[in-house]
């Protein structure tokens, strides 16, 4: 009850420390929630607990931030103030400088050279574990899923997207394997001089 | 000495090192080569069930303890600059190192028993804000690349994978195969030893193929001479050392 | 004078909608913020941005609310004050936990103070392979790839990422803890036993 609150010589401390707890119930539940689960955390009624917030949200209004508690049912929910919306949306709208990663242009890679390609396959060539990179490559639409593997748990399959051939001007994947002539010219020469290395050692 | 700890509680040879360092409280700067060798094989003498994989990790270390211990024995020698130079100085550092990460792993566990008690959020980007993301520029984000540079990219890491097969751990993978194990070893040596009363040490470690070979034969002679089987005489200093069946 | 005041409140009225239009930002984003985004949400220069965020981490810390601001290299994050962990374990879901064993700990103790690392030099300063312990703390997220080293067979380089920094409370890889004075004493005492002992001889 309201008298349990009051009861403490050091109420101003009691009181910000419960406010505090039911701040940090509100930020890290995230949706809204129910005052019942509040009052638990807190280990008060919830009589008590919902004249505790009705007190929070005074007091947020007063002090303007950038977080409202908005009152929902029975349930309360801290949210953004509207009036920084602007604040989000430039954040939301700066350009992002978008660039694939060293690894991520590896996995790529492999991905087009080696498609239908699993997970495991990706990391058995690159001897490490590559799901990170790959997973932003499906999320930047250049590798999707392409099927599953007939084998055991039956894998998921990797492959290029149109996307991906639209960027790099190949009309299907059958043209990828072809090494272009500078490319193999250029293998062929680091090949006779790993060759003449060795002979001179 | 008993040993009550499992081989099993160690996670490399410096681990094991560092722990006969500690329980016998030696001084990491003077370590007696001659006390921590004796116990090191012993320790390892217990790991024949463990698989050559694990148990060459140890079995390196056993000969780079012999062979300090051997250095230890040699008059002392003098780098360029006319110091002494202590042969147990490069496996001090390497310890002291490791016992350095070994601390700071255990401090990162503090902090991350601390970390965990903060909770975090994900994104609660209101709607009308989310409706703003800007869409992704596939034409930026693929830049200059080119369907040749990234051929280029492809075929370096096939190399690299070709490439990866480290030598030295490809060898312990034959190792495996020949499955030399210390018992059988001892029983190869036992019998030569009954066909032969007196014969010389260092020509039967380079009749050994290979450093595994060496180190197993150097730990089953050991354990002969532990067992009274054998003995090793030495008629003089560095001179050569010849095993002898004891009847 | 009445000019300099009224500039005065209007600096402080505006600093604290610059805050909390600050505190919106990271509220809404949920996750670490790059000082540059908070800054164009604002629409001021990082140097300023970053100020602005220390003096209201200062604040955060003062008023002692259910949050907290913290910083992981470049970036701000919100998250809920340590203290108040008791009250929300009761309602919320255990945040991620890492139950790391001694070796996986080891390995990320050599890839957070030597970054960026190779395998090999983390073997060879275990004295044992350790690929293992290290791809699952490539699959935790707590270390990841970070380049090639410019040496033959351009072996894959290690760092630790964010979501370490955050797990295990550092603000940066500069601010890791560092040897422990009585370790660092302990060794200095035997360094001098040890030339002790020499002059002895």
């Amino acid at each position: 009850m309201s008298g349990e609150l009051r009861r403490n010589e050091d109420t101003d401390l009691e009181l910000e420390k419960l406010e505090a707890a039911v701040e940090a119930v509100l930020f890290a539940m995230g949706d809204a929630v129910e005052v019942d689960k509040i009052a638990a955390a807190i280990g008060h009624d919830t009589d008590t607990t919902r004249r505790l917030v009705h007190q929070m949200m005074d007091r947020y209004n007063s002090r303007a931030g950038g977080m409202e508690i908005i009152e929902l049912e029975d349930s309360f929910q801290l949210c953004t103030r509207k009036e920084y919306y602007d604040a989000l949306i430039r954040v939301a709208k700066q350009p992002k400088k978008y660039s694939l990663t060293d690894v991520q242009l590896e996995v790529l890679s492999v991905v087009a050279y080696r498609q239908p390609v699993t997970r495991q396959e990706i990391e058995k060539i690159r001897g490490v574990n590559s799901d990170h990179a790959l997973n932003r490559l499906v999320e930047y639409g250049l590798v999707q899923e392409a099927g599953r593997m007939d084998a055991p748990g039956r894998p998921i399959l990797f492959g290029t997207t149109e996307e991906f051939l639209r960027n790099f001007g190949v009309r299907s994947t059958e043209d990828l394997p072809s090494v272009q002539p500078e490319v193999a010219e250029e293998m062929k020469n680091e090949a006779e001089e790993e060759v003449q290395l060795k002979l001179n050692l | 000495m008993a040993l009550s700890v499992k081989l099993d509680n160690f996670e490399g040879p410096l681990d094991l090192l560092l722990h006969l360092i500690d329980i016998n409280k030696f001084n990491i700067f003077d370590i007696p080569i001659v006390e921590i060798t004796d116990q090191y094989m012993e320790y390892i003498k217990n790991m024949e069930n463990r698989d050559l994989n694990t148990m060459s990790e140890f079995l390196v270390m056993a000969a780079t303890l012999l062979e300090i211990k051997a250095r230890m024995l040699l008059p002392v020698e003098v780098d360029e600059e006319g110091e002494e130079v202590d042969p147990r100085e490069e496996l001090v550092r390497k310890l002291l190192e490791y016992k350095m990460y070994k601390y700071m792993a255990a401090e990162l566990k503090d902090r991350m028993v601390v970390a965990e008690r903060a909770f975090y959020r994900g994104p609660a980007i209101p709607d009308e804000v989310a409706a703003y993301e800007q869409p992704l520029d596939i034409e930026e984000l693929v830049g200059d690349l080119t369907l040749s540079r990234l051929n280029q990219i492809f075929q370096n890491v096939i190399r690299r994978q070709n490439e990866k097969i480290d030598p030295i751990r490809s060898r312990f993978g034959r190792i495996e195969q020949e499955e030399i194990s210390l018992d059988e070893k001892i029983i190869e040596i036992r019998e030569y030893v009954a066909g032969h009363e007196s014969f010389c040490f260092s020509g039967l470690l380079e009749r050994q193929k290979g450093r595994i070979q060496v180190i197993v034969t150097f730990l089953a002679v050991l354990e002969l001479m532990k067992t009274g089987e054998i003995q090793a005489v030495q008629d003089h200093p560095f001179g050569d050392i010849r095993i002898r069946r004891v009847s």
